[in-house]
């Protein structure tokens, strides 16, 4: 609880500073303090984890769910990084707080979903994960893509909550409460169960932005600015992917053979799918939304998983992906800041101008495509090893064909950045202090996570 | 026939014509209308099944705060008598088609159901009694969720200051791209 | 005991040599690099006939029942298992010790020659480095003690039968004959590996030891064995003579060795004469044995081509005008007749005289034959062409050539008392013995013979003078001291008592000169030289007129009956054009097309889908409710079916 | 007295209710119509749990509470979605879903 | 410390020395050292392993390792080596030396090509060291990368295509093997869950499961091993790449395929390979053929090469396929053998191509002429290639072939005379293109002033002639020490049938 407190609080000293602070220079000043208190957040809450339950037992944490919050806030704190060359901007002058206090916020809310013991706030936690996203989706309000971001997001949005609301209102039937131990005691499958199950996935899914509840993912994503993106497409799904794992191993246990054919076809969907769209994308920030729809697929593989194995395995990726995902974004974000350009074409050329930055990204992309050294590779196949501890054998090479496939667009932007020629790439820029210093945290978890085993061990020993 | 049946059976008939209507409506406002006349309506259903106090609330905050800055909304964007274009038929085979088959393959499944009611007197709804839970902290009790939806609330405010802000430097400019 | 420890150092001499010149050759003299080689083989040479000397005369080679095969040197090269080794050795025993003395005799003399014939040549050293590769590769696979170790060599003369055809790089029609030479003689050396393979796996050994024992050989325990109604034997004994047939140039697997001759003619005289291609006989002779028990129906096969190639190939010398091809193709007729003698032979005693015969027809033919490329390389050299059409009347330029040449032609003509006459007499006989109707081939050959040697030696000895750019003149003396000690081995070398040193059964054994069949060959051969005489001493209009007359079939002939247009079609046409190129566009079209197609289907799809993502609202939502549905019924079926 | 209807009426009204919603978010072209579908169909979810809660489960209120906290969110949602809608007026000056649609494909 | 470790070290080391240098002489330079070093350390590990064995360590595996990474998965850090490993791990380091030369005179970013080069090879031999199968494999994936920078970056030709193309090939390749590794690792008996090799040979997988997962690995490993069909990326890629590139993708990579099929896939699943051998047995020697036939149409001298390079990676999966001890040596003798000349073949190829600035055979003519040191090495090179006695190409083809032929029975009969046949095509290809190429008249007068090889050219080569000759002069050696491995695989072989 301490760590939901601890974030409250640091809403509140955001809040203030933003009353009592001169508008002059206010990105200096709250910029620094935000990494502060997500950090000091970050060590409050991350000491010491314990089991327990509160409020009784809608809220509960415990070692595991402690680390998926770090996860979480190690993602936030990365997006921290890379936005100081978006947010001071002039038009966005009169707004810096706001940023920080939305993400804290909605940080707020997913580790409630995280932490909860019921339905009630799972919901609660998830709508404050996602409504204040809308505005952050929206936050360059004087762009039509970023309205148009913020608007389709908060409508497919309410529209996927409602589904979910109506699946939960068919699972209360069975037990009466929506309380998750009360419900796994006595959750059956049958007919009007598991319809109410499904709804209740799909309403997941579309966070996790599965196909076919992913359209709104690539319109978002393109339309909100860089930062939001990162953090929509690392954080706001973590928290949603852990969620959902954890409630289909421990509350629709019973109904294990539904919701795995379940996942096993939003798998197959969400992979292929995913990587269609993504093959032909020309935008960065589009062709990264397309991706990680995909990798959600693979996500689903480590779903399959049972217990420990299944659970590590997710988590683990997640933290992989957070520093993979934001590493890629952050150079989007860096290149976007420094010239408007967001085209993959725009990259030509870049590693003759911008050698380290094209490195980073680089790294990035192969960690994305599951290619050793990186710890992607390693996250990659621990989901295939959860699935194989099933016999998903077939799935398995399903996934690997698409993973050969993604390599092909990964090396897009790889390509243009190394090989192909241009006349007049983008000049040598110098980013700023905070971009670099996320980048090098990105790239320390990148080949960190991976080669020390230690951080998959932890999560496997508390999963 | 019952008074009881009666009631539920008018309460029903309007929420779901009205529904159908709010949908179908090219006038924009007279959806909003019928729209209220709906959340009304299922005001009385909540009334029916004995849950005052959600009524009241549903008749507060739905029909009195939703459907007002709904119609404001209305009033912002539209003229009064826009009447909106005609909807385009494939979108309507597809909504009905996709709709109609969802409701189908839901009822089939509730109807599939045994129920077992419960034959328990039923617990006293009161404001008494909600406000106890809402401020219990312990088994049962909805302190936590109140307060995140006192959280929730907030970001909402901060969201929509943000939104909504007007801006001073770029908003010529960029309103006339 | 005498140890032969030494003749190790028969092969490696040349191998050394192969090293020094072709690694450091470049660097020495030209000269010194070719004394060095001919002094190596002087050694070599000096050292096979020691090895002769004792194993034959002085009872080295002589055991308890006839000559032993002795080896004094081996050691294993690779153990495949622990029966199937491949051993390299030193195998003495009558037939390789026979080879040694001819390998080391022409060898040295085409080095001594050569140092006149050779002399201001670009890559002289190199000339030198590859003689020594073939000597070497040559004395490796007489001397082999097993198939493999045989295969082994033989694959090395073959290569370098290669680089010293192709030794004028420059010239492409040198290039295209080593290219040939080699692709040739490689397709039956892959019936050669499969005969080796078959044999080896039905008998577990390569030794030719254990091989050609006639009483304990494991050939007989697959003798019950067969395939496609011949017995495996057979089969393996064939195709290992495939390999023979290839290297020494029988027909169907002649055509590489007319064209050889594009390479410096002491090369064709070492190589295209004396020494590589009667490898294919000597292969034949080395598993006599088992051709003989086992494989009898093999070996008359070998006799009727050895017949038929002698036929043929004598029918077609005829008929050409390069002197070196007229010489070419006497060897391939000479070449027949001593696989048609063994063909015929028997085993034991006087039965074994076709074998016996062979042999020394290969000994004696070595001579002459060296002799007469060499003599033909000598007029080469004073006329700078190959063309019968352009030399007359050389005899008064040249007269240590042209006699020497004459005795070689008398020689191979089967003149009396000449060695030729010997060994030609043995095979005829043996034949008489076998079957009449290859006897009355071989006759006529005989005639064939005398007539187109003789045809030549007029043409270029006697006839019309013609227009020479440089007077001719007779060689240096490095040159024609060659010419002189062969002209004196072919002169005597049938004197030599091969009938006491060779045979089957390796015991000796009697014959006798049969004067029935002597002198009726003896006078044919005759008559050849005289119609050679009536028609080429002088200038003369009238084979020109026979030709005329002979028309469709000259032409024919001339052709070499279009062998080498069938070959050509079949390579060029069949399996350039119908394999291969087929094959190279079905990989890019169709096998290489289909992983692209792959991928570019993956694109079409994703180009066709991206309608899925409409960017509008509503469709997002239809999308999102059609997918619950699907997934309902999805979850619904299994719950049904579970 | 209940039991004269019985739960599955309600739940078909609410099944209905929510259909309707569906459709109406996948036929109507104008955002506020469509924010109107989405209360619709939370309206919907609202009645199934207060049925169910009433029938199966009267001697608790866990299904009233999560109404309430549902209709408490709907709110805060319909606001801040009515902002986004008038942003987007001011942007695209229309609030016709169909011309919302830059991004694409 | 256990030798082993400097296979990795040492490229490492490396890797960081060329990173830091300064200038180009740096990078060279250190390059160049770091090689000869690791030269140095595979011929150590070669004398330490055959000392052992003198001494009478008859262990499967020796100069073993082993640390936990992930314990939870069962994920160790494995490495020992056998005499067939051992030889593998020469062969590498041989041809990356001569590779560090063949590029000397590279002119575009040399600092990263070697860096990229040296992270490639550093794949290569973690891949031989590992025993365990996950690192294997992590090693195994770990050239990717590399090689389609290498290729994309540094190639000529269509090098995007090429890289892309050969890149998603191999992935494709190696997205069969991840099946076929979560195969293994939940199929073995017992409730063993592990990716030791070793351990997983003691505890064999039930035949049903063996069934399933060998055409993955087989097939895995054979698109690595350019198994018809799946070869085609060979052409183009080896065509676009870079000199060295090609000499140690063509020499040392593609062995890979093979090795992973011989120490994996019939190792573990022995019932399943000898139940389905024969598809494969079909594929190879279509494999053999095919690739020979193809190379005799081809213009362009790395087609050429990599269409043999087909032909003759098929004949080392058609030698393992045979299952016997001999052939499968054979086979290893010929990915040794193979390794060293083709790798040579590349080497000469980038040398002439340098000189001549075309790969099309008929533009060039007489080389012979004009640089006699090349073209005699390439000559060389040819005659090993067609199976030449004395030279290592024999050897290794003959072991094979006898090998092959310890089957009586018709089906391998006609599969061995298909691949036997391909000697003879061999020679054709070969013979023509040094006819071509080499021999003959100049064709194109510019060619007269070409300068024959550098110093730098000469030790490259020399290296691998040296090593071509040395195998194919004494191959007992090899043998032996190939065959004294080949032990575990082939009884369970023997024992599968």
């Amino acid at each position: 609880m301490r760590h939901e407190l601890m974030l409250a609080v640091s809403v509140v000293v955001l809040l203030v500073v933003e009353i009592f602070s001169s508008a002059k220079h206010k990105t200096n000043v709250v910029l620094p303090l935000s990494i502060a208190l997500m950090g000091l957040s970050m060590l409050v809450g991350g000491m010491y984890p314990e089991a327990g339950t509160l409020f009784g037992g809608i809220y509960r944490t415990d070692a595991l769910r402690t680390a998926v919050k770090l996860v979480l806030d190690a993602g936030a704190l990365l997006v921290f990084f890379q936005v100081y060359g978006w947010i001071r901007r002039p038009e966005n002058s009169d707004k810096v707080s706001e940023f920080f206090i939305l993400v804290f916020s909605t940080l707020i809310g997913m580790h409630y979903m995280v932490s909860a013991g019921d339905f009630m706030m799972m919901y609660l936690g998830l709508e404050l994960a996602s409504i204040p996203l809308s505005a952050l989706a929206a936050f360059d309000r004087y762009k039509r893509v970023s309205a148009e971001a913020g608007i389709k997001y908060i409508l497919s949005s309410a529209m996927s909550t409602a589904f979910l609301l109506f699946g939960l209102s068919f699972i209360y039937i069975t037990a009466g409460t929506l309380h998750f131990d009360a419900l796994q005691a006595a959750f059956r499958p049958d007919v009007l169960t598991i319809l109410g199950l499904v709804f209740f996935m799909a309403g997941m899914a579309f966070k996790i932005s599965l196909v076919p509840f992913h359209l709104w993912t690539a319109d978002v994503y393109e339309g909100a600015p860089v930062a939001v993106t990162a953090y929509f497409s690392v954080v706001s799904k973590g928290a949603a992917v852990f969620v959902l794992t954890w409630v289909l191993y421990h509350v629709f246990g019973a109904a294990v053979e539904q919701w795995r054919i379940i996942l096993v076809t939003l798998a197959v969907m969400t992979m292929t799918v995913g990587n269609l769209f993504a093959l032909r994308q020309q935008n960065m920030k589009r062709f990264l939304a397309f991706s990680s729809i995909a990798q959600a697929g693979f996500i689903l593989l480590g779903m399959l998983g049972q217990g420990a194995l299944g659970m590590a395995s997710v988590v683990f990726y997640l933290l992989v992906y957070v520093f993979t995902n934001i590493a890629a974004f952050s150079v989007v974000a860096a290149i976007s800041n420094a010239t408007g350009k967001e085209n993959i074409d725009d990259y030509r050329g870049l590693y003759a101008t911008n050698p380290r930055l094209t490195l980073v990204l680089m790294v990035a992309l192969f960690s994305l495509a599951g290619i050793p050294p990186v710890a992607g590779f390693f996250g990659k196949l621990f989901l295939f090893n959860a699935a194989a501890s099933q016999g998903y054998y077939w799935l398995i090479f399903v996934a690997v064909v698409n993973a050969t496939i993604s390599l092909y667009y990964y090396l897009r932007p790889v390509r243009a950045m190394f090989i192909d020629k241009n006349e007049h790439p983008i000049a040598f820029f110098k980013s700023d202090a905070y971009m670099r210093m996320g980048l090098l945290l990105c790239m320390a978890g990148i080949f960190a996570t991976g080669f020390i085993s230690w951080f998959f061990e932890y999560l496997f020993a508390v999963s | 026939m019952s008074l009881h049946e009666i009631l539920f059976i008018v309460f029903s008939t309007v929420v779901l014509l009205f529904s159908l209507m709010t949908v179908l409506s090219r006038r924009i406002l007279r959806s909003a209308t019928y729209l209220l006349l709906v959340l009304v309506a299922t005001a009385g259903i909540y009334l029916w099944l004995q849950y005052e106090f959600m009524a009241a609330v549903q008749v507060a905050l739905y029909a009195g705060g939703i459907v007002v800055i709904i119609v404001f909304s209305i009033l912002l964007t539209h003229h009064i008598h826009h009447r909106s274009k005609p909807f385009p038929p494939v979108r309507v085979i597809t909504g009905l088609g996709v709709a109609g088959l969802g409701a189908a393959l839901t009822i089939w499944a509730i109807l599939q159901h045994d129920f077992h009611y419960h034959e328990a007197e039923p617990l006293e709804v009161n404001a008494k009694v909600i406000g106890q839970h809402l401020v219990n902290t312990g088994d049962g009790g909805y302190a936590l969720p109140f307060e995140v939806i006192s959280v929730l609330l907030l970001a909402v405010l901060v969201g929509a200051i943000v939104v909504a802000k007007k801006d001073k430097a770029n908003e010529q400019t960029s309103e006339n791209k | 005991m005498i140890s032969f420890d030494y003749t190790l150092l028969i092969p490696v001499l040349p191998l050394l040599m192969f090293l020094t010149l072709g690694i450091g050759g470049h660097r020495l003299k030209p000269l010194m690099a070719g004394l060095l080689g001919s002094a190596a083989m002087g050694v070599v040479t000096v050292l096979s006939y020691l090895t002769a000397i004792q194993y034959f005369f002085v009872g080295g080679g002589m055991g308890a029942d006839g000559y032993v095969a002795l080896i004094p040197f081996q050691f294993t090269w690779l153990a495949f298992t622990d029966t199937l080794r491949i051993t390299l050795g030193v195998m003495l025993d009558p037939i390789s010790v026979m080879m040694l003395v001819v390998i080391s005799t022409v060898s040295l003399m085409v080095h001594i020659y050569s140092l006149g014939y050779m002399k201001g040549e670009k890559g002289f050293q190199r000339f030198y480095a590859f003689l020594s590769l073939f000597s070497f590769s040559m004395l490796g696979l007489v001397l082999a003690t097993n198939i493999f170790q045989m295969y082994i060599f033989w694959e090395l003369v073959g290569v370098s039968s290669f680089l010293l055809i192709g030794f004028y790089y420059r010239k492409p029609s040198a290039i295209a004959a080593s290219k040939k030479a080699f692709i040739v003689t490689r397709f039956a050396d892959f019936g050669f590996l499969l005969g080796i393979l078959i044999l080896s796996y039905y008998t577990g050994t390569f030794d030719f030891g254990i091989l050609t024992q006639p009483e304990t050989s494991p050939v007989a325990s697959m003798a019950g064995v067969s395939f496609m109604g011949l017995s495996v034997v057979s089969w393996a004994m064939v195709l290992v003579f495939m390999g023979g047939a290839g290297k020494s140039a029988m027909f169907p697997l002649h055509i590489w060795l007319p064209d050889a001759m594009e390479g410096p003619t002491p090369v064709s005289a070492l190589i295209h004469a004396a020494t590589m291609v009667v490898a294919g006989v000597y292969l034949v002779a080395r598993l006599f044995v088992v051709y003989h028990f086992w494989a009898a129906d093999i070996q008359e096969v070998i006799a009727w081509v050895g017949a038929f190639t002698s036929l043929f190939a004598a029918v077609i010398a005829i008929t050409q005008h390069d002197i070196k091809r007229v010489l070419a193709f006497s060897t391939l007729s000479q070449i027949g007749y001593m696989m048609l003698a063994l063909g015929v032979s028997g085993y034991g005693g006087a039965e074994g005289t076709g074998y016996m015969a062979a042999m020394f027809h290969l000994f004696t033919h070595a001579m002459f034959k060296a002799l007469l490329f060499l003599g033909a390389g000598s007029v080469i050299h004073a006329v700078h062409s190959n063309l019968m059409t352009e030399m007359g009347g050389l005899r008064k330029y040249m007269p240590v050539t042209h006699i020497t040449f004459l005795i070689a032609c008398l020689t191979i003509s089967g003149v009396p008392f000449l060695s030729g006459f010997f060994s030609k007499d043995e095979i005829l006989v043996a034949a008489f013995e076998h079957s009449k109707v290859l006897f009355a081939i071989e006759f006529l050959v005989a005639g064939l013979t005398a007539f187109y040697m003789f045809r030549l030696y007029f043409n270029v000895f006697w006839g019309q003078e013609r227009h020479y750019h440089h007077t001719p003149h007779e060689s240096p003396w490095v040159m024609t001291v060659p010419l002189m000690v062969l002209a004196f081995a072919s002169v005597f070398s049938g004197y030599l008592p091969f009938t006491h040193l060779v045979s089957p059964d390796r015991l000796p054994f009697e014959v006798h000169l049969h004067w029935g069949i002597a002198i009726p060959s003896v006078l044919i051969g005759l008559a050849g030289i005289g119609l050679a005489w009536v028609l080429y001493k002088r200038p003369s209009r009238v084979p020109d007129r026979m030709a005329a007359a002979m028309g469709g079939f000259y032409t024919t002939v001339y052709h070499k009956f279009y062998i080498d247009e069938v070959y050509l079609f079949v390579t060029r046409r069949v399996l350039f054009n119908l394999v291969s190129r087929p094959i190279s566009w079905f990989d890019r079209h169709v096998v290489d097309a289909f992983m692209n197609a792959l991928a570019n289907v993956t694109n079409g799809v994703s180009d066709r889908i991206k309608g899925l993502q409409s960017g509008q609202l509503q469709m997002y939502a239809a999308t999102f409710a059609a997918g619950v549905i699907g997934l309902v019924l999805l979850a619904l079926y299994y719950l049904g079916s579970a | 007295m209940l039991h004269t209807i019985p739960l599955h009426y309600f739940l078909i009204v609410g099944t209905l209710m929510f259909f309707i919603g569906v459709a109406g978010f996948i036929i109507r072209r104008n955002l506020i119509t469509i924010l109107m579908s989405v209360e619709l169909m939370l309206n919907a979810v609202n009645i199934n749990f207060l049925a169910v809660n009433r029938y199966l489960y009267p001697h608790h209120l866990e299904g009233h509470f999560f109404t309430l906290f549902i209709v408490a969110i709907a709110a805060a949602e319909a606001s801040i979605a009515i902002a986004l809608i008038i942003n987007i007026y001011r942007r695209f000056s229309t609030i016709d879903v169909d011309q919302v649609s830059d991004m694409k494909y | 410390m256990n030798i082993l470790h400097f296979l990795i070290i040492i490229p490492v080391l490396t890797l960081a020395g060329v990173l830091t240098s300064r200038s180009l002489k740096g990078v060279r330079w250190v390059s160049a050292v770091g090689m000869f070093a690791q030269l140095l350390v595979a011929i150590a590990v070669m004398v330490t392993y055959m000392g052992l064995r003198k001494g009478g360590d008859s262990a499967e595996m020796v100069l073993m390792e082993s640390h936990t990474w992930f314990a939870s998965l069962n994920i160790h850090y494995t490495i020992g080596v056998d005499g067939i490993s051992s030889a593998m791990i020469l062969l590498t380091a041989i041809v990356m030396f001569a590779g560090v030369f063949a590029s000397w005179e590279l002119e575009y970013l040399q600092k990263e090509f070697f860096v990229s080069l040296i992270l490639l090879v550093t794949g290569v031999y973690g891949f031989f060291i590992s025993l365990d199968l996950f690192t294997m494999f992590l090693y195994y994936e770990l050239a990717v990368i590399p090689m389609y920078l290498l290729i994309g970056i540094w190639g000529t030709g269509p090098k995007e295509y090429s890289a892309m193309k050969l890149t998603l090939m191999l992935m494709g390749g190696s997205a069969l093997l991840i099946v076929a590794l979560f195969g293994i690792f939940y199929g073995a008996a017992d409730g063993v869950h592990t990716f030791n090799l070793l351990e997983l040979g003691q505890h064999p997988m039930p035949v049903e499961m063996q069934r399933f997962i060998f055409p993955f690995a087989f097939l895995g490993f054979g698109v690595l091993g350019a198994l018809f069909p799946f070869h085609t990326w060979s052409p183009d890629g080896h065509a676009s790449a870079p000199t060295a590139v090609s000499m140690l993708h063509a020499g040392v990579l593609m062995k890979l395929g093979g090795f992973g099929i011989f120490r994996v896939a019939m190792y573990l699943m022995p019932q399943a390979a000898q139940e389905q051998a024969w598809i494969f047995i079909i594929l190879t020697s279509i494999s053999v053929v095919y690739g020979a036939f193809g190379a005799i149409w081809q213009k362009d001298l790395k087609f050429i090469n990599a269409y043999s390079s087909v032909s003759h990676c098929g004949l080392v999966i058609f030698g393992l396929l045979m299952m016997n001890r001999t052939a499968m040596d054979g086979a290893i003798l010929q990915m040794i053998s193979h390794g060293l000349m083709t790798a040579l073949f590349f080497a000469l190829i980038g040398m002439i191509y340098s000189r001549t600035h075309t790969r099309q055979i008929h533009e060039m003519g007489g080389l012979m002429q004009v640089i006699p040191f090349l073209a005699v090495v390439y000559m060389i090179a040819g005659f090993a290639s067609l199976g030449l006695p004395g030279l290592s190409g024999f050897a290794a083809e003959m072991t094979i072939f006898v090998g092959a032929f310890q089957h009586g029975d018709l089906f391998h009969r006609v599969a061995t005379i298909m691949a036997i046949s391909a000697i003879v095509v061999t020679a054709v290809y070969i013979l023509r293109v040094v006819g071509i190429l080499l021999l003959g008249p100049v064709k194109n007068d510019h060619f007269l002033h070409l300068k024959d090889a550098t110093w730098y050219e000469r030790l490259s080569t020399l290296t691998l002639v040296v090593a071509v000759a040395g195998v194919g002069l004494y191959p007992q050696w090899l043998y032996r020490l190939i065959y004294d491995s080949l032990g575990p695989v082939a009884e369970k072989l023997l024992a599968a049938l």
